[in-house]
């Protein structure tokens, strides 16, 4: 995991001051990283800082009374230390956003093709003609039925989920290596859901763009990614492939996450483990671990600052001092 | 762990425990409004101008109206500030400072008076209308949109000119124009409230609809309604003077009114400007505190609205 | 736990050994008014033809997607919102032929759970005070301090701290705000709950705490639950029975265990196909249906079939000129129906889907 | 958008007809006998007959409305009590004036404004925020009568630099086609007399364009301050668009949506300014005309003014309303 991957998120951290109030921290030290054509997932419910990280890996936090330290290397290049406009000259080309909320992230008054042209317009040197011709060429490729009728027509005559499908569009529009999905599906009916999901990583794995895919929900992490990267309270409390995070999570949150959410495909019967308290009762990092007022296994030994994440294999790490699989759990 | 972990009373975050009794939304709002300094300056201004005009015989250091000195002022000039007279004389040669005083106890009577009876008014129509509906409502909103199509000076003109000059006649034409703007806020915030899961809730408690709409809605339509008084006694301010400005105050002279004082100081705009100048700073300044206040009551009220 | 109830409720005998909550026929459609005149030019048909009944004791879980009319029908149920047609019985009181009075007494014996809890709850009113409200207007038995040890104990009993009672809704967490809605539901002990989305608004770890609290509920105090909710992992989780909604109308209902394993609608086994599992290996071995398009207007549905427009087996003949009514299909038990004329065929495996049917996209 | 504007015409008509059951009903309430009540002082037996033939006093109550109802509709709301002069004549004699007036009034306010109130908003917190913030407190805070007599004293009588009143020197000989005076000087291409007729537009624009300008400012500032919070400007910025194509396409535009609306409701604050500020600046609009029919208790020229402004008030609104529809896809489409 040294210097090789398209995206290096090391020691994060994004603090909010608001004029009269006390400042707080939303991202607190998170580092990942995503390869080449990989999809990555991060997870994590409601103020755990996903939807920040992602906003501050894009630059898109308001300048002001936002600190942002760390660092966010993309393709070498430090993506913090350039200035706005360079900034803006890599968004919508090398890296690209799709957002959770399709009925509000369009803009209402202009036609869905103007949206799409600007942005092909931006940074590459089509002309007005040949971007208008490519444009409709996208939204046939997102799926959106007579695609030439629609780059006409305005936001508010599609549902959701064609909405989204354009933002897709948008996103894909000049082949960026690297995609940031924030909860793209939350807003949509299961079964468009699926559509989205499916259309979504079809075309990642066809042009081999690297993906960023953040949620609330871990059954959308299994179907799409590759490696999976919990955050609770603005940390990486949990990193590890796909395959091993739901079979042998160790971070006593992940595994309580896991116990506590119904499935489908549930044995009649099965009891749900509710992991106790609201993601309000925290501890400061510089206490100790987050989630120790909540955990079932917590003790002082959980008080201690700096808590690192490790674990048998450097592609599997737990912040925590208590990891499932340790003789604590029968207890 | 078991599914009675779930059921064990968590300890709440450390900042609610402090609390005590509980915040109250009134409570958290006049802390918000006791932090913003906006929202002081104009309380001031509101305390200082409600003083003055309840204090008025005490503070003011002649009884107003009273030409006493109108031997002194000449068609081409009136005195200026003398020891006697700190701000000088008005124009029929009475002290400039006691009628300034004076002012602010009839811009106080009618503003309030005004504001009053269209809040009443206004606040029984909104209430009739979003809380029966149908064609109560169909009627009423119709009355308001006759009401709200003529602009509100107009409409006071009209009110005063049919009443005939008197004090009264301006309170009401004044308190009409303000009648549909808060029977348009009134049922708008009942209509909104309407459709709230809150109200359906009560509805589903078996609640009466007017203990739903008495004890429920209506109190937290209250907020608006305060906020929307609050400007309103600003623009009656202003409208009291305006009115006299176009020769439809108080015909009794023995009544000091800013506004009426403006329209004399214009013919002698030339000689002394002053005349002029007092009382509409008079004017401004009063209309600025309400204004201020009740800006900082909105925002006080309704903290996202915070710009 | 002992009763607020007083001698006038709690039937027992006749009506106790029928469901408690039987509805037939249910229609709710909101006219649509175009033009100068506002003339009535049609009709949304949010509930278009509704039958179920939930035996005393279980819970009744309504699924499907936004706009399907799930909701408008929790209400209908509730008579939140005035059905255009059918009937609705509580205990084998005609819920519909009751007039304003009598339904307003009518209302203790069911109660509702929101999505939003905050939305649900008075702003300015402290927690106690919004639970003995209710108490006092339908005069309940003991008076005030009866009241208020009920109240106590009733937000002990969801598992609220202590001085919880005089806090406001917006000084508690999510999961708390529906503790203090389930509370408030219950305080009148009614004997039906309709729960809409209760538990959608709230983080996924928190949830489970209000899932497991609605059962221990259930459990203790012999509540009917009718749950609708869009999640149908949660559905499963806490239904007896559930049915499936597809624009307005049931197209299939079963045991919660018998419907999820043997699914004879394409719509639900197109829902259950979609719904996310947080198990890679179970995901990768799924079949995947996915269908095409939006969900039709209720204002203008199809004919016949109305799922007929997105289902990857739908038939030249029969789908689109008749509609399906609930049936029970061979080989399945009589708990269990579908409004498919081709359930059968489909099950055999001897009608194929059109293409868009295919196993998920392998992951890496 | 058709049945729009069909059912906001409806709803004219309705309100005009309230408006002239009310008005009726006015005159009908003024004490003692209506006929001199409607005269006042100036009551003569020859008077009261006339007037009481025009209005057919003697006729039972519902056919007098009728009567007066018909001769609105006709156009015909009587004639002034003071000068004899139609009302309707006058009207259009001097509505010219005070639209002149208002336009002026507008132009400045909009030009003005909306720059302004984007800056502040851009610049949240800022001194141009704080400055422009303030600005607009005074604008509504200051009654329009005031700032005028201010206006005039200081720019006008102290440092002479515009006329003090009027809206033309009357030592230019100018033909009036139009009588929009500075329109009519560039038709006749007498440069001088429309150059006049701008000097004397100056200080009672200035002054009556503060109310629209202090709300314009205000609007279109926290309508700014809304959209940059808007979700799709987030959108625009992730699209790596340059600032100056996101601040004009993405965000201006849309936020001049509530602006053009709020717009049509300063109609109604312009011409009750334009009555105040023509009386300072002894302009001879409409305004003015109303004052003098005020303190003279013309009613007839009360009655049809108020009408005849509703009718103005309603049409603005309309027109804004429509001219929102074009600009809005959501309105237009839908």
């Amino acid at each position: 995991m040294t210097g090789v991957s398209l995206l290096d998120v090391e020691d994060l951290r994004v603090r909010f001051q608001r004029k009269g109030q006390p400042a707080t921290t939303a991202v607190d030290g998170v580092s990942f990283s995503v390869d080449a054509g990989e999809v990555v997932g991060l997870v994590g419910e409601s103020g755990c800082g996903k939807s920040v990280t992602s906003l501050a890996v894009m630059g898109l936090l308001p300048r002001r009374g936002t600190s942002i330290s760390g660092s966010v290397r993309f393709d070498g290049t430090d993506l913090l230390a350039l200035s706005p406009s360079e900034l803006a000259r890599r968004r919508g080309r090398d890296l690209a956003m799709v957002f959770q909320d399709p009925m509000t992230s369009l803009n209402p008054v202009l036609t869905l093709g103007r949206q799409l042209t600007e942005v092909l317009r931006a940074h590459t040197d089509l002309d007005r003609a040949a971007a208008k011709k490519e444009a409709v060429e996208l939204l046939g490729r997102v799926g959106i039925p007579d695609p030439r009728r629609r780059a006409g027509e305005f936001p508010h005559q599609l549902s959701g989920g064609m909405r989204q499908r354009v933002l897709i569009a948008i996103a894909l529009a000049c082949s960026p290596r690297l995609i940031i999905a924030d909860e793209p599906t939350t807003a949509l009916d299961v079964t468009i859901q699926a559509q989205v999901l499916d259309l979504l990583t079809t075309l990642v794995r066809e042009s081999g763009t690297a993906m960023v895919l953040i949620t609330h929900d871990l059954g959308v992490v299994a179907g799409t990614c590759d490696r999976v990267n919990v955050l609770y309270a603005g940390r990486v409390v949990e990193s590890a492939p796909r395959g091993e995070l739901f079979a042998a999570p160790r971070h006593r949150y992940t595994q309580g996450l896991l116990a506590a959410v119904p499935r489908v495909d549930a044995p009649e019967g099965t009891p749900l483990h509710p992991v106790r308290g609201s993601v309000n009762d925290r501890l400061a990092w510089e206490v100790g671990c987050a989630f120790a007022p909540r955990c079932a296994h917590a003790d002082a030994a959980c008080r201690v600052p700096d808590i690192a994440l490790s674990g048998p294999r450097p592609e599997h790490t737990a912040r925590c001092v208590h990891p499932a699989g340790t003789p604590l759990e029968v207890a | 762990m078991t599914a009675l972990d779930a059921l064990t009373p968590q300890a709440p975050p450390p900042a609610e425990v402090t609390g005590g009794g509980g915040a109250g939304p009134w409570r958290s709002a006049w802390r918000r409004l006791r932090r913003n300094p906006a929202g002081i300056v104009g309380a001031v201004i509101v305390l200082l101008f409600v003083l003055v005009a309840v204090l008025a015989p005490l503070l003011a250091p002649f009884r107003p109206a009273t030409s006493e000195w109108f031997g002194e002022v000449t068609p081409t000039s009136v005195p200026g500030p003398s020891d006697e007279h700190p701000l000088g004389l008005d124009s029929y040669g009475s002290d400039l400072l006691t009628q300034l005083i004076y002012g602010a106890r009839s811009s106080l009577v009618i503003g309030v008076v005004s504001t009053a009876v269209g809040l009443a008014v206004g606040a029984l129509l909104g209430v009739l209308a979003g809380g029966i509906g149908g064609w109560v409502d169909t009627v009423i909103m119709r009355l308001v949109d006759v009401l709200l199509s003529i602009p509100s000076l107009l409409l006071a003109v009209s009110v005063a000119a049919l009443l005939g000059r008197s004090p009264v006649s301006i309170m009401l034409a004044i308190s009409a124009a303000q009648v549909p703007i808060f029977a348009r806020l009134l049922r708008a915030s009942l209509l909104a409230q309407r459709g709230q899961d809150y109200v359906v809730a009560l509805r589903s408690l078996g609640l009466r609809q007017r203990r739903i709409v008495v004890g429920h809605m209506l109190p937290n339509s209250l907020g608006p309604v305060l906020v929307q008084a609050t400007l309103t006694l600003a623009t009656a301010v202003i409208e009291v003077a305006a009115l006299s400005f176009l020769g439809l105050g108080d015909p009794n002279p023995a009544v000091a009114e800013w506004g009426r004082m403006l329209v004399t100081a214009q013919d002698r705009l030339d000689q002394a400007p002053w005349l002029a100048l007092y009382p509409g700073i008079a004017i401004a300044v009063t209309a600025l505190g309400f204004t201020l206040l009740g800006e900082a009551l909105r925002e006080a009220l309704d903290p996202r609205s915070g710009r | 736990m002992a009763g607020a109830r007083s001698a006038q409720a709690a039937p027992s005998g006749a009506a106790a050994d029928g469901p408690l909550l039987s509805v037939r026929g249910l229609e709710v459609h909101y006219p649509i008014r175009t033009g100068i005149l506002q003339r009535t030019v049609g009709a949304v048909r949010a509930v278009d033809g509704v039958d179920l009944d939930v035996p005393r004791g279980t819970t009744y879980g309504l699924v499907g997607e936004s706009g399907c009319g799930k909701s408008t029908l929790g209400r209908a149920v509730l008579r939140l919102t005035e059905p255009t047609a059918g009937s609705v019985a509580i205990g084998g009181t005609d819920l519909l032929a009751l007039g304003g009075e009598q339904l307003r007494r009518e209302r203790r014996r069911m109660q509702m759970v929101f999505q939003d809890p905050l939305a649900s709850l008075d702003p300015r009113q402290t927690v106690e005070s919004a639970l003995l409200e209710p108490l006092a207007v339908h005069r309940a038995e003991g008076g005030p301090s009866a009241w208020r040890a009920r109240v106590r104990g009733l937000l002990d009993r969801v598992g609220l701290p202590s001085g919880a009672g005089a806090k406001y809704p917006h000084e508690f967490s999510g999961g708390q705000r529906q503790r203090v809605g389930i509370a408030r539901a219950l305080v009148l002990d009614p004997d039906l709950l309709v729960a809409d989305e209760p538990v959608s608004a709230l983080d996924v770890s928190v949830q489970a705490q209000v899932l497991v609290l609605l059962e221990e509920l259930q459990r203790d105090l012999g509540l009917t639950y009718l749950v609708i909710a869009h999640d149908l992992a949660v559905v499963k989780h806490v239904s007896t029975t559930v049915g499936v909604m597809y624009l307005g109308a049931l197209v299939e209902e079963g045991t919660s265990s018998g419907l999820y394993a043997r699914p004879l609608h394409p719509y639900t086994r197109a829902l259950l196909s979609a719904a996310p599992v947080p198990d890679p290996v179970a995901e990768a071995s799924r079949e995947r249906i996915l269908l095409s398009g939006d969900l039709p207007s209720p204002a203008d549905p199809p004919s016949g079939c109305r799922f007929r427009t997105r289902c990857p087996w739908v038939q030249p003949t029969r789908c689109a000129d008749e509609r399906p009514l609930l049936r029970v299909v061979d080989g399945h038990p009589p708990t269990q129906k579908v409004a498919c004329h081709w359930a059968e065929d489909i099950e055999a495996g001897r009608l194929q889907p059109r293409g868009s049917a295919r196993p998920a996209a392998p992951a890496a | 958008m058709l049945t729009l504007v069909v059912r906001r015409l409806a709803l004219l008509v309705l309100v005009l007809f309230g408006l002239s059951l009310l008005l009726f009903a006015w005159v009908r309430a003024l004490p003692g006998d209506p006929a001199r009540a409607l005269l006042g002082e100036k009551a003569t037996p020859a008077g009261i007959a006339a007037v009481n033939e025009r209005y057919g006093f003697d006729q039972p109550v519902w056919q007098q409305y009728l009567t007066y109802l018909g001769q609105i509709v006709r156009g015909d709301f009587g004639a002034s009590i003071n000068t004899g002069e139609p009302v309707v004549t006058t009207f259009f004699e001097r509505f010219p004036a005070t639209i002149e007036l208002s336009l002026a009034a507008l132009v400045l306010a909009i030009v003005l404004g909306i720059p302004l109130g984007y800056l502040a908003a851009r610049r949240r917190g800022g001194w141009l925020d704080n400055a422009v913030v303030g600005g607009s407190l005074l604008g509504v805070v200051v009654p329009v009568f005031f700032l005028a007599v201010l206006l005039k004293y200081l720019l006008a009588i102290q440092l002479g630099l515009f006329p003090t009143s009027g809206r033309q020197d009357a030592r230019i000989d100018a033909t009036h086609v139009t009588n929009f005076y500075v329109l009519d000087g560039l038709l006749t291409r007498e440069w001088d007399a429309s150059w006049d007729a701008l000097v004397h537009l100056v200080l009672p624009a200035i002054a009556l364009g503060s109310i629209p300008l202090a709300i314009i400012v205000r609007i279109t500032r926290a309508s700014v301050l809304d959209v940059l919070s808007d979700d799709h400007v987030r959108t625009a910025e992730a699209k790596g668009l340059s600032r100056a194509v996101i601040s004009r396409r993405h965000v201006l535009r849309n936020a001049l949506l509530p602006v053009s609306t709020t717009l049509g409701l300063q109609a109604g604050a312009l011409l009750s300014g334009a009555v105040l500020t023509e009386t300072v600046f002894s302009i001879n609009g409409i305004g003015s005309y109303l004052f003098d029919a005020v303190t003279q208790l013309d009613y007839p020229v009360l009655q049809g003014f108020i009408l005849f402004i509703a009718v103005v008030y309603a049409l603005v609104n309309l027109v804004v309303d429509i001219s929102y529809g074009v600009i809005d896809p959501r309105v237009r489409v839908s």
